[in-house]
């Protein structure tokens, strides 16, 4: 009974949904329909707002990569949201799951599986350092970058059931990724006149050194990110009783 | 450009079978592959909408990660429904 | 020199600070949370002396960056949310994750609150729901752990359907500034108004527990420690029914209004009506809480109309606030021991029926005038049914708790005081101003 | 029209909310949620996406590129999605742990 009044209203979602896609156009964004107003001052600008990315990211930010400028320049506060949603994730994962630690015994990984994992380790690593510092230039960033390094770990994990992270240099490392991200913020605060904003020079678009702050952010977050996803696998473990 | 659109249609159904299969089957960890596998078919998809950095981080965090914390979870839990 | 953006940014940072500072965190933390709420103050003085704050952030001008919009009521609500969380923490007795967590709800409430982008709006319930998620579920027993899990599996629906409408909205304006969106959604299709209005609706109405989305409610309330369920009933449902209110004016069709009003009617009775059928007190205490969020939404739905419905919903918001979170506070214990806690039922009963020397009674004045104004004959039916309800099963929580009780803690009861005299002295205020001669107008 | 996706995004939807609606184990509950949360992340891509455009990272030829916006708004809610959750999971194994099982109780029903 229940199945069937679920399989109901899903279709009809379904059906809702299809519909209203189906209004949607794949219209050009510079089109005039999209021009924005200015909420401040109520004037009418003559672009629309993803135009004013795509015209603007190289002389405004200085990154080449229009979506690492949004996410790091344009809409660095969300960013920093977001991150604290990782963050917010992970202290709850480790406040709730604090005492389950034990030592429950596992079949150990074979002696390729172990001597692999401990060989690739390092390249995995700097493969995840390389994504996250040429975020403005390539696609990537400082999320899948984290991501990577933390790949890494989980690797380990697979191979050596007794391997666990380090908590306190992980927590040591998040915190100090955090602060890095608000402080360089606040930097900019005092510096320039609002919160984030950068306040170095621009250097020329395509080269690692150039971008203002946003290579500093992104690796203030893959560290972070890195550090919290790997927590959050080692907690997740199976280790227990 | 009639290749690109028979690819799509088959990456589609591919996503919907393994959404599929992924609530209606009994066993936990094949429903948990199945879904990390509709997650890295639809960021094939977003590789052929041109989102590169999407891509790149919805097959390393949304199909990777979120699959092996969902295998952990299982593997502490348990494997079968009812 | 205050700026909204500092009211964010220092709790964040004292929260990536904690895990190196473990010693002293309950005072940093309190300390900050006070920070807080007196740079909340400053911020509303400034803003009602000078007019609505814009702040950019990163430099760029808004619909291409995001921006800070405070107005007099976002920055009554930071104070309110602010203020409530500081006198509540001094209750708090667990470990430094526990304070973390509890800094990043409030610091996501504030944002909701404070934020004039839509997206970022989204961000900043995701912190708050996160962390309510772990909080609720910190009693680490098995009611605690349920409700948790109840509440996070409405909740991530929710913020997909609110992801949904922000998606759709965006694929008419191209924009995720509320206040270019305001300017522009009349050039958007009316039938993609309505689903994106619906989906947002739905995605924020889990939150601020609005029928049918509040199964969760009664069970979290149940099973978090008392001083968590006191913050939920202060923090995110607030901010989440502001965040409605701000939709309202946005999309600011007589429809959309109309919609809202019913929600509100429909939350409004089933909240009392279970609350009416139910024994346990907590559950009773939460339900009475769906009735007040049916109360608030319906002042908002009346925005248009009358000038009196912000002021009905800011006294209605303080006096459930108050109110509602000092009664959750002392309800760890059996009965009103002893004298302070009594002190904090009565009052807070009173306030919440709306007496008159209340916060609460204000605010179903301020309604029922605006009401009145409108002819809605039938509206203010229901309200005063819902009042009569609600005074029947407060009188039997009273009979039930007033009598003799376990000896108080005067470490919760003590703040519970602190806060339902808040809404005394709201209660109070309009009063003197009225009798000065003042027009109140918020 | 681009059907395939859009018929992708809806199937996934409401899938997910099937899932949730009609499953009684937890864990398949949350699976159903991360379907829906992928699912509404193809659906911002897609909106972004202009035939013929390439991918907004600057190359030297003047091309027509896509919506770079909904894109960094899909980074920051797949790691959002990531962070719920691994979340869950912990109070799963925490419920599991202490009752034994995921199905819903009487009590767990609304």
């Amino acid at each position: 009974m229940r199945k069937v009044v679920a399989i109901i209203l899903a279709s009809a979602f379904f059906a809702v949904l299809l519909v209203s896609f189906s209004n949607i156009q794949q219209a050009d964004y510079g089109e005039k329909e999209y021009y924005y107003q200015n909420p401040i001052n109520g004037s009418y600008a003559n672009e629309s707002v993803p135009s004013h990315y795509i015209s603007n990211t190289k002389n405004e930010t200085g990154a080449v990569n229009a979506v690492t400028a949004i996410v790091v320049e344009y809409r660095g506060f969300d960013t920093l949201g977001e991150v604290t949603v990782l963050f917010t994730a992970a202290t709850g994962v480790s406040f709730l799951l604090y005492k389950t630690r034990g030592g429950k015994k596992r079949t150990e990984a074979n002696l390729i599986l172990k001597e692999g994992s401990k060989l690739v380790l390092p390249f995995i690593l700097l493969t995840g350092a390389y994504i996250f510092i040429h975020g403005h230039l390539t696609p990537g960033g400082g999320f899948p970058g984290g991501a990577v390094i933390a790949s890494g770990f989980l690797l380990m994990m697979l191979s050596y059931p007794k391997f666990f992270m380090k908590e306190k240099a992980v927590s040591v490392t998040e915190s100090m990724a955090g602060i890095t991200f608000a402080f360089i913020g606040l930097l900019g605060l005092v510096f320039a006149s609002s919160f984030l904003q950068n306040f170095l020079p621009l250097g020329d678009a395509g080269y690692v050194l150039s971008a203002g702050i946003i290579p500093i952010i992104y690796i203030a977050i893959g560290f972070k990110v890195g550090s919290e996803l790997s927590s959050i696998a080692d907690k997740l473990k199976e280790v227990q009783k | 450009m009639i290749e690109l659109t028979i690819i799509s249609w088959i990456m589609a159904f591919l996503v919907i079978g393994a959404a599929i299969y992924a609530i209606e089957t009994k066993d936990l960890i094949s429903a948990a592959i199945a879904a990390g596998v509709a997650s890295l078919v639809v960021s094939i998809m977003f590789l052929v909408l041109q989102a590169p950095d999407v891509a790149i981080t919805e097959a390393s965090i949304g199909a990777g990660l979120t699959m092996a914390i969902f295998v952990y979870a299982i593997g502490r839990t348990g494997r079968w429904e009812e | 020199m205050v700026t909204p953006v500092l009211m964010i940014v220092i709790p964040l940072l004292a929260a990536f600070l904690m895990p190196l500072i473990k010693k002293a965190h309950r005072y940093f933390t309190f300390s900050i949370l006070l920070l807080n709420a007196i740079l909340s103050v400053l911020l509303f003085a400034k803003v009602y002396n000078d007019g609505a704050i814009y702040e950019t952030i990163a430099g760029f001008s808004p619909p291409v960056g995001i921006y800070l919009a405070v107005d007099n009521l976002s920055a009554l609500l930071a104070l309110i949310i602010n203020l409530f969380a500081t006198i509540n923490f001094v209750t708090s007795k667990k470990d430094f994750k526990f304070s973390m967590l509890y800094l990043l709800a409030v610091t996501g409430a504030t944002g909701i609150v404070l934020t004039g982008d839509i997206f970022n709006m989204f961000v900043f319930f995701e912190i708050t729901a996160v962390a309510s998620y772990a909080l609720v579920a910190s009693k680490k027993d098995e009611k605690a752990v349920e409700g948790s899990i109840k509440y996070m599996i409405l909740g991530s629906v929710g913020s997909s359907f609110m992801l949904i409408g922000i998606a759709i909205i965006y694929s008419q304006l191209k924009s995720l500034n509320l206040y270019d969106i305001a300017a522009r959604i009349s050039s958007m299709d009316p039938k993609m108004m309505w689903l994106s209005f619906s989906f947002l609706l739905t995605g924020i109405g889990v939150e601020a527990e609005l029928f049918p989305l509040n199964g969760w409610v009664p069970d979290a309330y149940e099973g978090a420690s008392s001083n968590i369920a006191s913050f939920l009933s202060f923090g995110p449902s607030k901010a989440s029914i502001y965040a409605i209110a701000r939709l309202l004016i946005i999309f600011s069709m007589s429809r959309t209004y109309e919609l809202a009003l019913y929600v509100g009617i429909a939350t409004l009775l089933i909240g009392e009506v279970a609350a009416f059928m139910q024994k346990n007190e907590k559950r009773m205490l939460a339900y009475s809480s769906i009735g007040q969020m049916g109360l608030i939404l319906i002042a908002f739905s009346l925005i248009k109309d009358t000038s009196y419905a912000i002021p009905a919903a800011f006294f209605i918001i303080v006096s459930h606030a108050s109110a509602k979170s000092s009664l959750f506070l002392i309800s760890g214990k059996k009965g009103f021991g002893g004298i302070t806690s009594k002190y904090v039922g009565l009052a807070g009963v009173l306030s919440l029926i709306g007496m008159p020397p209340m916060a609460g009674f204000w605010g179903k004045w301020y309604l029922l005038m605006g009401i009145a104004d409108e002819k809605m004959w039938a509206v203010a039916a229901v309200i005063i049914f819902s009042a009569v309800i609600e005074a029947i099963y407060f009188a039997r929580y009273l009979h039930k708790n007033l009598g003799e009780g376990e000896s108080e803690d005067l470490g919760y009861s003590i703040p519970a005081a602190v806060m339902v005299s808040v809404s005394i002295i709201m209660g109070i205020l309009p009063l003197v101003y009225n009798m000065a001669g003042g027009v109140l107008n918020a | 029209m681009m059907w395939p996706e859009y018929i992708t995004v809806a199937a996934l939807i409401s899938i997910g909310l099937y899932g949730v609606m009609a499953k009684k184990n937890l864990m398949k509950i949350f699976i159903a949620l991360s379907l829906m949360e992928t699912g509404v992340n193809l659906l911002l891509i897609t909106i972004g996406y202009i035939p013929g455009g390439t991918a907004p990272i600057e190359n030297g030829n003047f091309a027509k590129y896509v919506d770079p916006l909904p894109q960094a708004l899909v980074l920051t809610a797949i790691v959002i999605g990531l962070s719920v959750t691994a979340l869950a999971l912990t109070l799963l194994i925490w419920y599991h742990s202490k009752t034994g099982t995921l199905e819903y109780r009487r009590g767990m029903r609304w």
